[in-house]
């Protein structure tokens, strides 16, 4: 992929959810979950860090015209750390010298890994890593999610009986064996796994959508909209949609953290994402051993899995928040 | 005893209370991380103490059918169940077969006509374990027509004997016996079998089509191993009459120091005393000074010196040291990542270690471990581009940062102790030199790394399998060896079976790649470079065709260990390494082992250290019980500190909340 | 002069949610003696729930908040009571119906179980508790009570759910009983036979009823007095025949007006004019 | 009863046929054989020994049908597959050669070993922690608590793995780092770490969830009718709420029950618990598709079984329910 439309996507992708911000911070219709959520100092702490790490990961996706000793463009992540040399080996965070008493080149605020790599730089990497496949499995999941929704709780009957089946087809099968499974044949890879949690993410939110549908289909304003011989289409995409899309927004933050936390314990089992991506979960299986070292090398698992643990926790409890200000009964 | 947190509550709940508390603190401190099964017996019939070794082991074998096994894991366990004719001194590096089974070592008659026939003498009174499937449930005699069966498994294309096509090449009648069963489907165990001739009880011959010196190696290898045809009649017949019985590979019965008692998938494989067992005994001398006084009193003793072994399967390498450094288990492999705590820079162990008494074994393997081209690819093919590339790559980095620099650095595709293996020989391309390096590549055609038909780096892709953080890692570094070429490498992560298939198939550019021997002979090596053993019909995955090689080795292989033989080598070594550079030679294995101080070990042979060194564990059961209490005194600070917390939080909370209304 | 059973004094309460602070009653202030039938009747959100609850402190705080005033039970100030002397009161001394009986049971115990809870509660002398609560089921006009007290909730209809339901808060044997809209959610039928159940029982009981319900209908006949609630304020206080017949308030007037007189012929219904009840204020 | 009984089996048939299919589109179509083979052999096997095993194994069938003259049309691969798994025969390992369901039956009790005590034990905690929360509410340790249990969530169970055997058992020496054992008190010593981490994985997730439901019964009308009552914060709880609350909670976790069977894939393997779970992740790590197919298909039928069960418990633990 020339490295132009890496950057037009990336691009694309955060003017997406900037300008999803915005309509979240403009419409009238969200007036009053905005009020509630902006009154919740937690969950705009939550909100904070979340945006953080977005800005962390898509720094590690935009590409400059520098290169690389290799001759690939460097990512913005990269030029940052261009100054940051390889070590020969473990370092300690804060140390002056590797765990060979060499001394070291430059201050390593996370200390290194086994091939002298900076830590911190990895960290940041694994968080591009996680972004990307939470975004990509997203955008497999959340589309399918909400056309079988909507459309088993809009039409009902027979669409509904398909789309029924359909999930409890794929519901049945136990979701990490299912998800090993795929990845066993469609071997390891950012897409495969992105593919992999998609195609098996979607149920969730199809259940809560086709509910949901259900009920607003029901409700007068739709059955207005039908007597007043609006199409279909129409119905779906002007009122019910609208009405369901707190739903999907809640169920894309907490769906987010699921993914990333799947990621890696898929990566950690060893069907993950493959050599050169820095990723948490490859590096907690990489960091295992490194307890019964002597000295004990903490800072790689310590770093991985703290930088996972403070995401996982942040959108959980950004949707948490966010399910709060859109239905206040929810404590 | 009140515990204040329930003073407050009902004498149900107090009593209830304090009942569960009194427990857990019982029960925790009645707790205690020995992680064995309690062993089969206390002592033995005679009222001595029953000694049990403990040993972790990497994984649940495949099969224990020595006919099938042809891995690591299962030839652990299998060595020790089966003996075989020959084996090598355990007491010398250098790989010497002597009589096992055997009463002499077997005589090798070439005929004028090219065959040769190999005769073997088996020493009498040696005797199948006692099983269920022999008459009376005695083991038979071992005679040769055990031997024969054996070879007659390995023929059966349901045993699925992976070198059944090597033994078809030498072995008279052997491919005609595996084709016939193929095509009737099954295998004819009472027709006339010519490759192997029962001379008489103790006595049979082999007749080979050519001259196969590395036949004597065979017969210290599992696969020629006796088995029981009672054993595998009665397992995998059809006629159970009505009991349900596990697979002759899942029961095996053989001939071995040790029978196969327990084994629960997964969790431990649990071996006792063969009480039958007389083929070989304790050596009588001979071994390290420092243990000579602990094995003094063993010398020329029947074996097994154990009752038991436990072999506790263990896939994860965490677990494995927690418990070596426990006391738990005896011996243990130094892995990577523990090295620096257990190894100083001089390579000698620790002073903690030392201090514990732990003994430190380096064991040289019978491998060699390379670079390799696949010399049918445009660009690697180029010669200058593999000498460049061998010449980019920093072994010693390698060394320093995965194999805490004790890997054995070498220049040569023999490993030591091998014959052929030549101490002096430089190879001109193992050194790093990038200056020279750089020139070689611009002679090839890239000029600093620069394809001259894209104009941009030339790419060539490194395939590996990814199975651990370490082999991403090692990836990762040979990337980044020859970045200083301007090269740019492309990682290709494969799947163990999409790895073997890209190597079967020679669809690969380089890789790095290591050849476990299966026999210490050159030829074994030497065979991977061979033409007519190139993939998918041999192993030479380098695709490597060079006819005077190939009349070299054809050479080479027939003759016996002398001068005349070492001058070919080293004309193979010239052409294979220095003219053609086909692979890159970086290094031998060398694996660190430790011996906890209550089991003296004098093993030298790492063939026989590594499958059947069992026979010879000698353990001192007191010291062992003193230390462990030492190593595993309990800490319940910690505990007492958890609990009160939790008992403040909750208090804290009723306090909080008794005074609410609703 | 003997002191009032009930005593409620200047009681403010408010709600905090959010940082928003609505308050839900303003100086709230009335009387109740023992054997007496006091009605707050008001519009839905008028706070006189509120106040009901706020008896025994049944109010969650927060968002609950008591700004001023007191309660005195029998000369004693609730807000200042423990928690374990405030429970005493609740079931024992003040017993509550609410509105909904198919919610306010519990679903998953049998009508007995409930009722024998109370009487665990605040009458530990019953010995019999089985009889006890047949007795109450009884006077409460439930037929075959001994088979019914092992029914669940929802195996019975609304108007005997609500049975149930009184027969649990008399079955302590209360002095003051807080019915809120206790006939809001039944049938006509339903809760003509219940009002004159309580009147019965009260007759017979001599207890104090506290009824709340934004229906002067029924206040005719079964209450002494009447407090009207407008907005968190008591409007109007009087005896039941002084406010009726001669209504001081417009709000009050108002809620007369909207009782649908029979034979009253084909008038329009009445609405209430909040606005002139806001200028009269 | 029972006639709801048959139905709801009539209505899992064709969800069961829709698995078979699935499974059949991982395993087979999108799979050589030769390289499952090659893995199995092992590196140095001949290219014979690899045809060899594909045909004693049926890899080298038709796909669908089998249209070759004098075959039958339906003996391909995938009818076989389609029979094999109605009858239950779940072939033997690619790896081991050992048949699927011996295995699975050795497997079975040790998986269960550690993870039905720690499904219970976990309910009884995550239980009396989400009342507990729900009993202080509104105040700091509830927040505090939630907070907590989201972070328990956060952690993924790999690092509660190595972090609870660094600790209990290397720093403390409390439990064995590693090992089994079913015999006997022996029992108590090797189980108690895998049980406790499974239950500490697992609390975060449940405690949030409990105390939702807690929380939702506590804003009932009974909840009020019961303070009316004068019965304590305390007794409201563990009488009222916890009653209703768990009606909630078993209908959501017994669907899981049945699938206790399979085990813990992470943690078997850790400490050597020879289940299900360990021998599902040694399949996945030597590619034994036979194995990891056999093991999908059995958690899809567990799964289901799990779903007439909570019909079945909600209408034992709730009294308005009736099975018709």
């Amino acid at each position: 992929m020339s490295p132009h439309i890496q950057n037009l996507l990336v691009l694309t992708g955060v003017i997406l959810l900037a300008l999803g911000a915005v309509g979240f911070a403009r419409s009238p219709r969200w007036a009053r979950p905005r009020a509630r959520f902006a009154r919740n100092r937690t969950g705009i702490a939550a909100l904070i860090i979340v945006v953080l790490y977005l800005i962390a990961g898509a720094s590690d996706l935009i590409l400059t015209p520098w290169e690389k000793s290799d001759g690939r463009p460097m990512t913005v992540l990269e030029c940052v750390f261009q100054n940051v040399p390889k070590e020969a080996t473990y370092s300690a965070p804060f140390a002056r010298k590797d765990l060979s008493d060499r001394p070291l080149l430059r201050f390593h605020l996370f200390g290194t890994d086994a091939l002298g790599n900076d830590v911190l730089e990895l960290t940041l990497k694994g968080a591009s890593t996680a972004l990307l496949i939470g975004a990509f499995a997203s955008l497999i999941y959340i589309p399918i999610g909400i056309v079988l929704g909507i459309s088993a709780g809009y039409f009902k009957r027979f669409t509904d009986d398909i789309v029924q089946y359909l999930y409890s087809t794929v519901a049945s099968i136990p979701g990490i064996l299912l998800l090993i499974a795929i990845m066993m044949v469609l071997g390891k890879g950012i897409p495969q796994i992105s593919i992999a949690l998609g195609v098996t993410g979607w149920i969730g939110l199809c259940r809560l959508l086709r509910g949901e549908t259900f009920r607003q289909s029901e409700r007068q304003y739709c059955e207005a909209a039908r007597a007043l011989g609006e199409t279909h289409p129409t119905i779906i995409f002007r009122h019910i949609l609208p009405n369901v899309m707190h739903l999907v927004i809640i169920n894309f933050v907490l769906g987010f953290s699921s993914i990333i936390l799947a990621e890696s314990i898929l990566s950690y089992i060893g069907v993950g994402v493959p050599i050169g991506t820095a990723s948490w979960g490859t590096m907690i299986d990489a960091a295992r051993m490194e307890l019964s070292r002597e000295p004990k090398v903490w800072w790689n698992l310590s770093a991985a899995s703290g930088a996972l643990f403070i995401l996982v926790l942040s959108l959980n409890i950004l949707g948490d928040a966010l399910r709060r200000a859109f239905d206040p009964k929810a404590a | 005893m009140p515990i204040p947190i329930f003073a407050r509550n009902s004498p149900r709940v107090r009593i209830i209370g304090t009942l569960f508390f009194i427990a857990a603190v019982l029960g925790l401190a009645a707790c205690d991380n020995n992680p064995n099964i309690p062993p089969l017996h206390k002592t033995r019939p005679d009222g001595s103490p029953w000694v049990v070794t403990y040993r972790a082991f990497l994984d649940d074998p495949r099969s224990l059918d020595p006919q099938f096994a042809y891995d690591e894991v299962s030839n652990g366990v299998n060595s020790n169940i089966y003996d075989t004719l020959l084996t090598y001194d355990p007491l010398r590096e250098d790989y010497v077969l002597q009589p096992m089974m055997g009463s002499e070592l077997p005589v090798f008659e070439p005929h004028p006509d090219g065959t040769e026939t190999v005769t073997c003498k088996i020493k009498p009174g040696l005797f199948f374990h006692d099983d269920a499937c022999f008459p009376g449930g005695k083991g038979t005699e071992v005679s040769s027509r055990d031997f024969i069966y054996a070879f007659q498994r390995m023929a059966d294309p349901k045993v699925e004997c992976p070198v059944a096509s090597t033994m078809a090449d030498y072995v008279v009648g052997f491919g005609d016996a595996y084709a016939a069963a193929e095509k009737s489907g099954r295998f004819d165990y009472d027709a006339p079998f010519p490759g192997i001739e029962e001379v008489d009880r103790y006595t049979f011959r082999i007749h080979l089509t050519k001259a196969y010196p590395q036949m004597k190696y065979w017969l210290a290898y599992l696969f020629t191993a006796p088995v029981p045809r009672a054993g595998v009649e009665y397992y995998d017949g059809k006629v159970h009459n009505g009991v349900r019985r596990p697979f002759f590979r899942f029961h095996p019965v053989g001939t071995g120091a040790f029978l196969l008692q327990d084994w629960r998938r997964g969790q431990f494989i649990r071996l006792v005393r063969n009480p039958n067992y007389n083929t070989i005994r304790f050596p009588k001398g001979g071994w390290p000074a420092d243990v000579n006084a602990q094995l003094a009193p063993y010398a020329d003793v029947k074996l097994p010196t154990v009752d038991e072994v436990q072999l506790l399967v263990m896939r994860e390498q965490i677990p494995a040291w927690i418990l070596f450094r426990q006391g738990w288990t005896d011996a243990s492999a130094v892995s990577k990542d523990v090295f620096n705590s257990v190894i100083d820079a001089k390579h000698e162990l620790s002073p903690v270690y030392a201090a514990r008494g732990t003994k430190l074994i380096k064991d040289l393997d019978l491998d060699t471990w390379y670079l390799m081209f696949n010399m049918r690819d445009p660009v690697v093919g180029n010669v200058k581009v593999r000498q460049a590339m061998v010449l980019a790559y920093n072994a010693n980095a390698f060394n320093e940062i995965f194999g805490n620099n004790i890997l054995h650095l070498t220049d040569q595709i023999l490993p030591p102790f091998m014959f052929g293996n030549e101490p002096g020989f430089k190879n001109p391309w193992r050194d790093t030199n990038l200056e020279k390096a750089r020139q070689l590549l611009a002679e090839a055609g890239y000029p600093k790394g620069i394809d001259p038909k894209t104009g941009k780096p030339l790419e060539i892709v490194l395939d590996t399998q990814a199975d651990s953080a370490t082999s991403r890692q090692m990836a990762d570094f040979d990337r980044s060896q020859f970045e200083a070429l301007g090269i740019r490498i492309r990682i290709q992560e494969n799947l163990f079976a999409q790895m073997l298939d890209k190597q079967m198939k020679g669809r690969y550019q380089f890789l790095s790649a290591g050849w476990n021997a299966d026999y210490p002979d050159p030829e074994n090596f030497f065979a991977l470079f061979y033409g007519p053993n190139i993939v998918p019909i041999g192993h030479n995955q380098s695709m490597y065709q060079s006819p005077e090689f190939d009349r070299l080795f054809e050479q080479m292989a027939t003759t016996d260990d002398t001068s005349e033989r070492l001058a070919i080598i080293r004309k193979m070594n010239e052409l294979l390494l220095v003219k053609d550079c086909v692979v890159g030679p970086i290094f031998n294995r060398v694996t660190y082992r430790l011996r906890q101080p209550w089991t003296p070990y004098f093993v030298k042979n790492s063939i026989v250290g590594q499958y059947g060194g069992l026979r010879f564990a000698v353990i001192d059961t007191r010291m062992r019980e003193q230390k462990r209490a030492e190593w595993n005194r309990k800490n319940y600070w910690p505990l007492v500190i958890t609990f009160g917390l939790v008992a403040a939080v909750v208090a804290y909370g009723i306090r909080r909340r008794s005074q609410a209304n609703v | 002069m003997t002191a009032p059973l009930l005593d409620v004094r200047d009681l403010s309460i408010s709600f905090q949610t959010d940082k928003e602070i609505t308050e839900a009653t303003k100086g709230v202030s009335f009387q109740i003696n023992r054997g007496e039938t006091l009605a707050i009747v008001g519009e839905s959100g008028s706070g006189k729930s509120v106040t009901a609850l706020a008896l025994t402190r049944l109010l969650p705080e927060p968002p609950a908040l008591y700004v001023k005033g007191s309660i005195l039970w029998r000369g004693r100030d609730v807000l200042a009571l423990r928690a374990e002397e405030l429970r005493k009161i609740r079931g024992g001394e003040i017993a509550y119906i609410f509105q909904e009986p198919s919610t306010s049971l519990n679903p998953v115990y049998t009508i007995r179980n409930q009722i024998a809870e109370a009487i665990r509660l605040h009458r530990p002398e019953v010995k019999d508790i089985d009889t006890e609560i047949v007795k109450w089921l009884d006077a409460v006009g439930i037929v075959n009570p001994r088979q019914r007290m092992s029914d669940y909730p929802h195996q019975l209809s609304g108007g005997m759910q609500q049975r149930a339901m009184i027969a649990m808060a008399l079955s302590c044997q209360p002095d003051l009983l807080v019915a809120d809209e206790p006939t809001t959610a039944l049938d006509v039928t339903i809760q003509a036979q219940i009002l004159d159940q309580l009147r019965e029982l009260r007759s017979k009981l001599g207890m104090a009823i506290i009824l709340i319900t934004h229906n002067f209908a029924i206040i005719r006949g079964l209450c002494d007095h009447v407090a009207v609630m407008f907005r968190g304020r008591i409007v109007e206080f009087g005896t039941a025949e002084e406010v009726l017949a001669n209504p001081q308030h417009p709000y009050t007037k108002a809620l007369i007006e909207c009782i649908p007189k029979l034979g009253a012929g084909r008038e329009r219904l009445h609405t209430i004019d909040y606005a002139a009840i806001e200028r009269a204020l | 009863m029972f006639s709801y009984f048959l139905r709801r089996l009539f209505y899992t048939i064709p969800v069961v046929l829709g698995v078979m299919v699935i499974t059949f589109v991982l395993f087979y179509m999108l799979q050589k054989p030769d390289t499952m083979a090659r893995r199995m052999l092992g590196p140095k096997a001949s290219p014979q020994a690899v045809e060899n095993w594909i045909k004693q194994r049926g890899y080298d069938k038709p796909v669908f049908f089998n249209t070759q003259p004098g075959g039958n049309l339906f003996d391909s691969q995938f009818f076989i597959h389609l029979k094999s798994l109605a009858t239950f025969d779940l072939g033997v390992s690619d790896a081991t050669g050992q048949p699927v369901l011996e295995r699975f039956k050795e497997g079975a009790i040790p998986s269960l070993s550690i993870t039905l005590p720690a499904f219970f034990l976990g309910i009884v905690l995550a239980v009396s922690i989400s009342l507990f929360l729900v009993y202080v509410r509104e105040t700091k340790i509830d927040f505090a608590g939630t907070i907590f249990s989201v972070a328990l969530m956060s952690i993924p169970v790999m690092v509660y793995v190595i972090f609870g055997q660094w600790f209990l058992a290397v720093l403390l020496k409390y439990f064995p780092a590693y090992g089994f054992n079913l015999e006997g008190f022996d029992m108590i010593r090797f189980l108690t770490l895998p049980i406790l981490i499974l239950v500490i994985g697992a609390l975060g997730s449940d405690i949030r969830l409990y105390r939702a439901i807690f929380l939702e019964e506590v804003r009932n009308e009974y909840v009020r009718t019961a303070y009316a009552k004068g019965v304590s914060s305390g007794s409201v709880l563990l009488r009222h709420v916890l009653k209703n609350g768990m009606i909630n909670i078993i209908t959501l976790t017994v669907a899981a029950l049945p699938m206790l069977i399979l085990g813990s894939l992470v943690l078997e393997t850790f400490f050597g618990i020879p289940g299900l779970g360990n021998m599902t992740l040694a399949a996945i790590q030597t590619s034994d598709f036979a194995v990891i197919r056999a093991t999908t298909y059995v958690g899809t039928l567990l799964y289901l079984l799990g779903l007439l069960i909570t019909d079945f418990c909600y209408a034992m633990v709730d009294p308005r329910i009736k099975l018709q």
